[in-house]
């Protein structure tokens, strides 16, 4: 049945953003503090399925248009190839580098290749979860 | 310094908890479910605020952590909470639950 | 002080999660149960402040909000689940 | 309103530059070096200056926050009291507001507030069903959330 | 507490065993929800619980929890989503195709194709 | 590779060009060309004759698998010689007679000759091998080419059904020996059975002999069709009537006799040995003859004296372990057991050979083997006629047959023994002759029925399929040469005494040999008026009074009943194989995915309740443990008030909310438990499941118990504790014998130094074990693939299932 | 290259992710597939010649030394399997060609074979349990997801009971992995082994040998715990089939010789006479159901069964010969299995029916099948000089010489009633008049036949060239019978 859910939708929009940064925060603070890819990704792959509750999937692929299968594959990229770079300078497979520089804005900032790692995870995990709702959805 | 803020903390904590006692009853004792979902998306939401808040001076008295979690996740209840209790009652409504039999007026029934 | 009023309220607290549980059980209809349920997810977000507060760590600071969201969502989706039948719609203009 | 905030912000760039620092201290004195002077230029607008719209802001969220204080009161004394005598019931309210926004601060501030909680909106935005806990005085309930909550969001989004 | 954990472990299995012997396929896919909690909790016991603080360093503590089962842990729940997902999604298919979800219907024998 | 390996390999190597020549010379019949192959071999081996007579022996070795000890070493000795001589010797003429026998136009030559070339070579190998294994190897390749030739008109059930029945049962014999091969080498620590036979006084005396010794003459029995395993042979005539003359009666089932003979220098000492196989033999022999008779099909009586014939001569060769305990080789009596043996066996595949062919002949031309429908041919085939005449009286055992000097020989053997004092033979001796008698009698009167019902009596043309005649000029010179043969080995033994049978006696039993000495063979004709002689004429009175009365005691055999003979008794062991593991496999494999799940589970709790009984596992050790606070507590009766929920909960809303309620009182317990980083993943992963939960069901019908009956709630209420119990019982036991550190405290030390993250469970998860955790999401990918192709992909509406139905 | 190990598994992943970008063209999924299979066998060939010459090869993962982190440890074993994998997942997927349908080939099928490869080779691989575990689920899922796709009706009924049963036994592994680590406090096995030698036979560490067995049992279908199998292994496609007949109950197998020589023997009088009894019950229980069934399928499916009874077999005998006969059947049966699915595949798709009693007289037509199949039925019954016969006669000689008649003899029995099962399968389907007679149009079956028969083929050298395979088994053997071997290697003291 149709409803008007100009309510929700209006805060649905709102409430997004605010997931979408609370994702990105979890998922950058994952080396110091509890978080990472895995949850980031989780808690990204939710606001979007705050959007498709409160939109549906026709005007959510609209302003979303990713194949999320894609997604899977870049992660997988991401993960294996931050790993597999090790194979380059010749150290055993997954050995991670870090070191600290000096950013602008952020300040002194630690980069670590374990980032890229978790960046893979966090979109896998993305893609997984909407590649899983989106095919369920559509099942209909 | 600590004494106050040990107290409005304890303050916090307990009106919080209360609160949330409260909805609880509320959500037991009220006959139907639109008027509990009064007592929930109201004193459960208040409860929760004061909890925080709480928590939040916690943490900025003891360790001098701002802890901007809290304080999000105080305005995401702000904004969250009345929506959820509304999409609960509609839902409610469009599934066709009865309202308590003492209720005495239903605009909705002729919606447009 | 504190202590007290922690574990006060902690216990007041699982009072009322005990109550909602009684609501989740009994129903009788859906719709109660979802009251419950969410009425949980947010006394849930209390527990979980009072337990980071008795445990004295920022650490479960993140996992407040968290439930906070995953209530919300989740509130909302059997809400939907409850009204329309299915969660996620297709095209909601047909 | 976003060209004034925009034209802050770029004041406050401008202070940044000024200083030759980089830091989220100089951001902020400058956002508010800025603001002064255009207080003082406030008349050059030809809008309202939107400082007056965060006033309304402000002003609409302790309304909500003492509404919602009231609210917890009034649960608190239909649950506690030992025998529920309460008439509960839906009915429907006009609304002026016209935009998404404006419509959903409204029903959630209602959500909110003692005794009210909305149920659904119609189709064109314009009526809001409203289920409240105690329906004794329904015409006392609608001027109350026109006079209070109405006019307060409109002072904030039509200002 | 680690001895209670176990017997909650136990319990968490006998309930998962029992579930997974009934008829109805969804109340099989339950009992695997639940089989993964008690190995999740059984793991974590097995770490040793509570001996120190959270596992994340700067907490001026002198011990910390044992990280391992933590790691472990997470990876299983991860895993066991993956699965349980799948199960789902095949149960779903299944009885859009076989029209029941009562596993003496689901039966069948290998001779009969 | 030395010319032996290569006259080993040459038929399997012609053999992958049969096909060839078959397809590219279609007008040719393919025997020619395969014709030369045995001939040559035969020439070629007659070279080594007087190797042997010098009793040397010639040995070979390619090594194929040495880290084994396993080679390919070929050696010609006395025995094997004969054997080869057989071999190729038959095989030539078996080959030339099929020219003329099958077709080229209608039958599938190529197959015929690739079957029989290779089993050529397997048998070559089996008797020239020295190792067990490759003895072996070429044992089951007989049996396999033997398969593949009785089916070789597959399309008749008959010849399915008996090329299985030989295979199963020769094959069986096989595995069995090469568990005595093993056995053996285990004893010996060598493969060869030269390097065997030298340490034969030791292996006497291991504890293992025995099941050697047993498990070896299973194999030998086997093959060459004594009690009870003969029954393969009769279907066996199945096969193309060439096939039965090489395979069935010449050569392959005499690799059992061969086994025999060759181990006789590692086993005979053994009371055992002379037991089993003379016993075995002869029983054989009597019982075989006395079924023969009352066949019908001339293949099937040529099938049973064979197979009583073979019983002879492993009866010889059992007994003939008696001569071992006499040291003097001049008076020992005993070795007449070998020589006989040796002679028979060179008789046997001279007379049963030209029979074989005799009898395809009669059925190539009248087109029918049933001794009913036949009668009065011997005008119209007066060849064929003399030649069965030839053949049945030597295996008869009427002079001037080379069958009449083994059978003598044979008789003299089993006197002698009634004067022995070994083996307790002073009780049972008597028995020996007398069986040995009763058997020739029948074997003479079915040599009788062989000749006189099919070429004797009344003419049926009526009841034939083609008008016969004598046959063709080519298929009768295979068959002339045999019955010649017959008649040169009886008239004059001798031929053969030095060059064939001396050398392969030599080698059965090495042991009375001494040093530099020879055993020497003479065999005469006439001994005068001997106990044996008396013995042959009352064989052929008796058996002349029997023929002639046969009608009347004919029905003598309808008291064997005919569901307990061994025949029946394979079938339906066949049949209870297959009806029974049927039944039984459905018995238990019943599709319910309950019944496994309860095995498994039974299984579980049972192994697992035993180990811990039996190793008095359980240890409950509560000083290393944390306080229960009250939280904990709280949220155990959380915990269980949810499970219990999701036990008795009917509906499937309430079980899905009910088992999110566990999920989050798990995520809460992660709290308590200082796991901030699982508190997180177990919440948001709970709230998806949940949702998983709830999109899937929607489709599903109402929960309902389907009527669970009480009964059945209890058993898997049982199994459920059972299970439960287990788990906390290790579970405590586990964590009370904490008998190291944990490798934790380097993760500790080195999470900031080394790894630059401060929280360990992550750094763990993306730096120390990161491993897991690529894997860990390509778990999920592949899932949510699946996922996607489950539900998109359904292929049962389109087509593409061609392979699905 | 000091990261050699890791390639077998690498390649696989990397050719997965590749794959999953090109869902949208078939053909461009089948040129990478080969392309990546093929680089597969080549690296573990590498590999493989790398660990003759220089011994067991390690790598750490991340550089963390050995007990803290995940050690990739390829030794003889680890690689010979690895190789004989990876050449059947290449004979799989040249067969997947013309067999699997464009339906699956659209949908993933592909990545998720190589996806299953990996788990496999990293499952061979691996020095860690808890590693163990998470490939065990990679390949576990893999086949969940191969084992459904399509979604035919008994694809779905079957796969609920297949996830089941190896849901159940994922988590006794998980619960089993922690009772261990609870015990000796490490993950990694070489340490795992240093530290149960120590204390010796402790009894916790028998009980905890007893649950691995279980868990390991589940997967690699031993007597009690193989009741899932052959109804879910009847349900997907012949290549699937082979896939999973070849590889998966293989690895529960190989995870079952690991564990129990590396670390659970220092109980062997309970633990090993445990395996043994449960070895010959499922020989026995395999036997039962090859006679049982009239249909391609099963009587091959329950073929494995008989085969992991034998291996098991070998393992509970646990001699220095015993070992090497189960790694030369272990890697004989991987072959032949997986060429004998092959085969009954495209007899299946002659045919259009699995059933024996609706087969019939393909020989005519498709001679080359026939003979092909006889000869790989030969190889399975372990008639010399073919592939099955070194591995059955070690463990049959070390069954005997550690006084274990009746097992020896009924592995040598098995022998007898596998040639039965697949003989009456042979003339069955080949030789026995069909019902209706065949169309006199030959379906093309070249493409299906080659890989099959290559996998044949491979499995008569494999027979035939033992020698040159012996020194490589030898030296696998050798690093199971000594652990110090092993541990060495890992712990590098």
């Amino acid at each position: 049945m149709k409803t008007n859910d100009v309510i929700f939708q209006t805060v649905a929009k709102v409430v997004f953003f605010m997931i979408i940064f609370f994702a990105v925060r979890i998922f950058f603070a994952g080396h110091y503090y509890p978080g990472g890819g895995f949850v980031g990704g989780l808690l990204t792959s939710g606001a979007i399925v705050l959007l498709l509750l409160a939109f549906d999937m026709k005007t959510v692929k609209k302003g979303l248009p990713i194949d999320f299968k894609c997604l899977i594959g870049l992660g997988l990229l991401f993960g294996a190839g931050t790993a597999a770079g090790s194979l380059l300078f010749n150290v055993p497979f997954f050995t991670h580098a870090y070191d600290y520089f000096q950013l602008p804005l952020f300040g002194k900032t630690s980069l670590h290749t374990a980032m890229l790692f978790d960046l893979g995870v966090y979109f896998v995990v993305i893609g997984v979860t909407m590649t899983i709702i989106q095919t369920i959805g559509e099942s209909e | 310094m600590t004494v106050i803020s040990d107290i409005i903390i304890v303050f916090l904590l307990l009106a919080g908890a209360f609160l949330s006692l409260v909805a609880a009853f509320g959500v037991i004792r009220l006959p139907d479910v639109y008027t509990r979902n009064h007592a929930a998306s109201k004193s459960a939401t208040l409860g929760v605020m004061f909890i925080l808040l709480g928590t939040f001076i916690f943490f900025l008295a003891k360790d001098g952590f701002f802890s901007s979690r809290l304080l999000l996740g105080i305005a995401f209840f702000f904004i969250t909470a009345p929506v959820a209790g509304h999409l609960i009652s509609r839902a409610a409504y469009n599934s066709g639950v009865k309202m308590w039999d003492k209720s005495v007026r239903d605009d909705l029934k002729n919606k447009k | 002080m504190i202590d007290i009023a922690l574990k006060l309220s902690l216990i007041i607290l699982a009072i009322a999660m005990l109550g909602l549980v009684y609501r989740l059980v009994k129903g009788p209809t859906t719709p109660d149960r979802i009251v419950a349920l969410d009425a949980m997810g947010v006394n849930l977000v209390s527990i979980a402040a009072v337990l980071s507060m008795i445990l004295n760590t920022s650490n479960f600071l993140d996992i407040i909000l968290l439930i906070a969201i995953l209530a919300f969502i989740g509130t909302v989706a059997y809400a939907k689940f409850l009204e329309k039948g299915e969660v996620i719609e297709y095209d909601r203009n047909q | 309103m976003s060209f004034q905030i925009l034209l802050n912000v770029f004041l406050a760039f401008l202070w940044m530059f000024f200083q030759m620092s980089f830091s989220a201290r100089t951001f902020i004195i400058g956002y508010l070096l800025g603001l002064i002077v255009m207080i003082g230029m406030r008349r050059f607008f030809r809008h309202r200056f939107y400082l007056h719209r965060v006033w309304a802001v402000i002003y609409l969220f302790f309304l909500f926050l003492f509404e919602l204080i009231k609210a917890n009161i009034d649960v608190l004394k239909l649950v506690l009291r030992p025998k529920l005598n309460m008439r509960p019931g839906i009915f429907a309210l006009e609304t002026e507001l016209k935009s998404d926004w404006e419509i959903t601060l409204l029903s959630n501030l209602i959500t909110l507030t003692p005794g009210t909680l909305v149920i659904d909106v119609s189709d064109d935005n314009k009526t809001l069903y409203i289920h409240a806990i105690d329906i004794g005085e329904v015409s006392e309930a609608v001027d109350s959330i026109k006079n209070s909550f109405e006019k307060a969001i409109m002072e904030v989004s039509r200002g | 507490m680690e001895i209670l954990m176990c017997m909650i472990a136990g319990l968490l299995f006998a309930a998962a065993v029992y579930l997974m012997l009934s008829k109805s396929l969804l109340r099989i896919i339950i009992g695997t929800g639940l089989l993964s909690h008690g190995t999740h909790l059984m793991l974590l016991t097995m770490g040793g619980l509570k001996t120190g603080t959270v596992p994340v360093l700067g907490e001026n503590a002198a011990a910390y929890t044992d990280p391992i089962p933590q790691a472990l842990i997470l990876t299983a729940i991860v895993i066991s989503f993956g699965v349980t997902a799948v199960f789902l999604v095949i149960a779903y298919r299944a009885y859009q195709e076989l029209g029941t979800d009562n596993m003496d219907q689901l039966r069948g024998t290998e001779s009969d194709d | 590779m030395s010319l032996l390996h290569w006259a080993i390999l040459a038929p399997f190597i012609l053999a992958a060009f049969v096909p060839f020549v078959r397809k590219k010379a279609p007008s040719i019949h393919t025997g020619w060309f395969v014709f030369v192959l045995p001939v040559v071999l035969f020439v070629s081996f007659l070279q080594y004759l007087p190797v042997t007579m010098n009793n040397d022996s010639v040995s070979k070795t390619v090594s194929w698998i040495p880290s084994l000890g396993i080679d390919f070493t070929a050696y010609v000795d006395g025995l094997s010689l004969l054997f080869v001589l057989l071999i190729t010797g038959i095989g030539a003429l078996v080959v030339l007679y099929s020219t003329y026998y099958l077709s080229k136009t209608k039958e599938s030559l190529q197959h015929f000759y690739v079957y029989l070339l290779m089993f050529m070579g397997a048998m070559l190998g089996v008797v020239l091998s020295d190792n067990v294994i490759t003895l072996y190897m070429f044992w089951e390749l007989t049996s396999i080419s033997s398969f593949l030739l009785i089916a070789y008109w597959f399309d008749r059930d008959r010849s399915r059904y008996g090329a299985m029945k030989s295979m199963l049962i020769t094959v069986f014999g096989g595995l069995m020996m090469l568990g005595g091969f093993a056995v053996l080498s285990i004893m010996g620590g060598t493969f060869s059975i030269r390097e065997l036979a030298a340490q034969a006084p030791e292996l006497n005396n291991h504890p293992l002999f025995l099941l050697a010794m047993i498990l070896i003459l299973l194999g030998a029995f086997t093959k060459s069709a004594q009690f009870p395993f003969y029954i393969w042979l009769p279907d066996a005539m199945e096969a193309p009537t060439p096939v039965s003359a090489y395979l069935h009666s010449a050569t392959m089932v005499k690799a059992g006799i061969y086994l025999v003979a060759r181990f006789s220098p590692i086993f005979a000492f053994s009371s055992y040995w002379f037991w089993i196989v003379g016993a075995v033999g002869l029983f054989t022999m009597v019982w075989a003859s006395f079924n023969a008779v009352k066949q019908t099909d001339l293949k099937g009586i040529l099938a049973f004296s064979t197979v009583s014939q073979l019983g002879l001569i492993m009866c010889l060769l059992g007994v003939s372990s008696a001569a071992l305990y006499f040291d003097s080789l001049d008076d020992n009596l005993y070795t007449a057991a070998v020589i006989a043996a040796v002679f028979h066996l060179i008789n046997h595949a001279t007379f049963k050979g030209s029979l074989f062919m005799v009898v395809g002949i009669i059925d190539h031309e009248t087109g029918t083997r049933d001794i009913r429908r036949l009668g009065g041919l011997m005008s119209l085939m007066p060849v064929t006629f003399t030649l069965s005449v030839i053949g049945a009286f030597s295996m008869a055992g009427l002079p001037p047959f080379n069958g009449f000097l083994s059978k003598e020989m044979f008789f003299l053997s089993m006197v002698q023994l009634t004067e022995l004092n070994l083996f307790q033979l002073e009780t049972w001796g008597m028995l020996l002759p007398v069986l040995a008698w009763i058997g020739s009698v029948f074997t003479f009167i079915y040599s009788i029925i062989l000749v006189f019902n099919v070429f004797g009596g009344k003419f049926q043309p009526e009841k034939l399929e083609k008008k016969p005649h004598e046959a063709p000029a080519g298929m009768l010179i295979s068959p002339i040469v045999l019955a010649a043969l017959v008649i040169l080995f009886g008239l004059f033994p001798n031929l053969l005494s030095y060059s064939l049978i001396q050398p392969a006696a030599a080698s059965i039993v090495p042991s009375i040999i001494p040093a530099g000495d020879q055993l020497y063979v003479n065999i005469y004709f006439w001994h005068g008026i001997t106990v044996e002689l008396l013995m042959t004429i009352g064989v052929v009175a008796v058996g002349i009074v029997l023929y002639k009365f046969l009608p009347k005691w004919i029905g003598l055999y309808d008291y064997f009943p005919g569901k307990v003979t061994l025949n029946q008794f394979y079938n339906s062991s066949l049949y209870v194989a297959e009806r029974g593991s049927n039944s039984l496999t459905k018995a238990y494999m019943t599709g319910f995915i309950r019944s496994y799940l309860v095995y498994i589970f039974a299984f579980f709790i049972a192994i697992l309740g035993f180990t811990m009984w039996a190793k008095n596992a359980f240890r409950f050790d509560a000083s290393n443990t944390a306080p229960i606070g009250f939280y904990e507590a709280g949220l155990l009766v959380v915990l269980c008030i949810s499970i219990v929920t999701i036990l008795m909960a009917k509906s499937r809303l309430t079980s899905i909310i009910a088992l999110g309620a566990v999920g989050y009182s798990v995520s809460l317990f992660f709290v308590i438990f200082r796991a901030p980083d699982l508190a997180l993943t177990q919440l948001v992963i709970e709230t998806v499941s949940t949702a998983l939960f709830l999109l899937c069901f929607y489709h599903l019908p109402k929960l309902y118990r389907h009527e669970e009956k009480i009964g059945f709630q209890i058993g898997n209420a049982i199994i459920a504790a059972g299970v439960g119990i287990i788990v906390t019982l290790i579970g405590i036991s586990a964590h009370s014998t904490k008998l190291f550190s944990s490798i934790n405290e380097y993760y500790i030390e080195n999470t900031y130094s080394k790894a630059g993250g401060e929280n360990m469970v992550n750094v763990i998860l993306v730096d120390f074990r990161g491993f897991d955790t690529l894997f860990e999401i390509s778990v999920l990918s592949v899932a949510a693939l699946g996922i996607y192709g489950l539900i998109k992909l359904r292929m049962e509406k389109g087509g593409e299932q061609h392979e699905n139905k | 290259m000091i990261n050699l190990p890791i390639l077998p598994i690498l390649i696989p992943l990397a050719a997965a992710i590749v794959l999953i970008f090109l869902s949208k063209s078939v053909s461009a999924q089948r040129i990478v597939s080969v392309i990546a299979s093929t680089a597969t066998v080549i690296s573990a060939i590498i590999v493989m010649a790398k660990v003759k010459s220089d011994g067991i090869q390690t790598v750490d993962m991340g550089s963390w030394p050995a007990p803290f982190g995940i050690t990739l440890v390829s030794d003889m074993l680890s690689i010979l399997l690895v190789l004989t994998a990876s050449v059947i997942t290449l004979c799989v997927v040249l067969y997947s060609f013309r067999s699997i349908g464009s339906g699956r080939e659209n949908f993933y099928y592909y990545p998720i074979v190589q996806f299953l490869l990996l788990g496999v080779n990293g499952s061979f691989t691996t020095g860690d349990i808890f590693n163990l575990f998470v490939f065990f689920e990679i390949m576990l899922m893999s086949s969940y997801v191969l084992i459904v796709i399509g979604g035919t009706k008994i694809q779905l009924r079957e796969s609920i009971k297949y996830i089941l049963v190896n849901v159940i036994s994922s988590a006794i592994f998980v619960i089993a992995v922690g009772f261990l680590y609870s015990v000796t406090g490490s993950l990694n096995m070489a340490h795992i082994s240093v530290r149960i030698s120590e204390i010796g036979s402790e009894p916790i560490i028998t009980v905890l040998a007893v649950l691995f067995l279980i868990v390991f049992g589940l997967k690699g279908a031993i007597f009690p715990l193989y009741f899932w199998l052959p109804g879910s292994y009847a349900a997907p496609p012949a290549p699937i089939l082979a896939l999973f007949g070849s590889l998966l109950t293989k690895v529960g197998i190989y995870a079952i010789l690991r564990t129990y020589t590396l670390f659970f023997y220092h109980d062997q009088p309970f633990t090993h006479d445990i395996l043994s009894m449960l070895a010959l019950l499922t020989i026995v229980a395999g036997v039962i159901g090859a006679l049982a069934y009239r249909d391609v399928k099963q009587i091959l499916i329950y073929n494995i069964i008989i085969a992991v009874g034998i291996l098991l077999f070998g393992i509970a005998t646990m001699t220095e010969e015993s070992i090497a006969g189960t790694v030369f059947y272990l890697i004989h049966d991987m072959i032949i299995k997986a060429g004998l699915f092959l085969l009954g595949g495209i007899m299946i798709y002659i045919a259009g029916t699995s059933n024996l009693n609706k087969m019939g007289g393909l020989i005519r037509q498709y001679p080359s099948l026939g003979w092909t199949f006889l000869l790989a039925s030969f190889a399975l019954a372990g008639i010399p000089p073919l592939s099955g016969f070194t591995g059955k006669l070690l463990i049959v000689r070390s069954g005997f010489a550690e006084s274990e008649y009746v097992g020896s003899i009924i592995v040598l029995l098995s022998s007898l009633a596998v040639l039965y099962s697949v003989i009456n399968l042979f003339m069955a389907v080949f030789w026995k008049t069909p019902e209706t007679p065949l169309p006199d149009v030959k379906k093309r079956t070249g493409l299906l036949f080659v890989p099959a028969a290559a996998l044949v083929v491979l499995s008569v050298l494999y027979g035939v060239g033992t020698e040159a395979v012996y020194p490589y088994v030898m030296q696998a053997v050798d690093a199971l019978i000594q652990p110090e071997i092993y541990i060495d290697a890992v712990l590098k003291e």
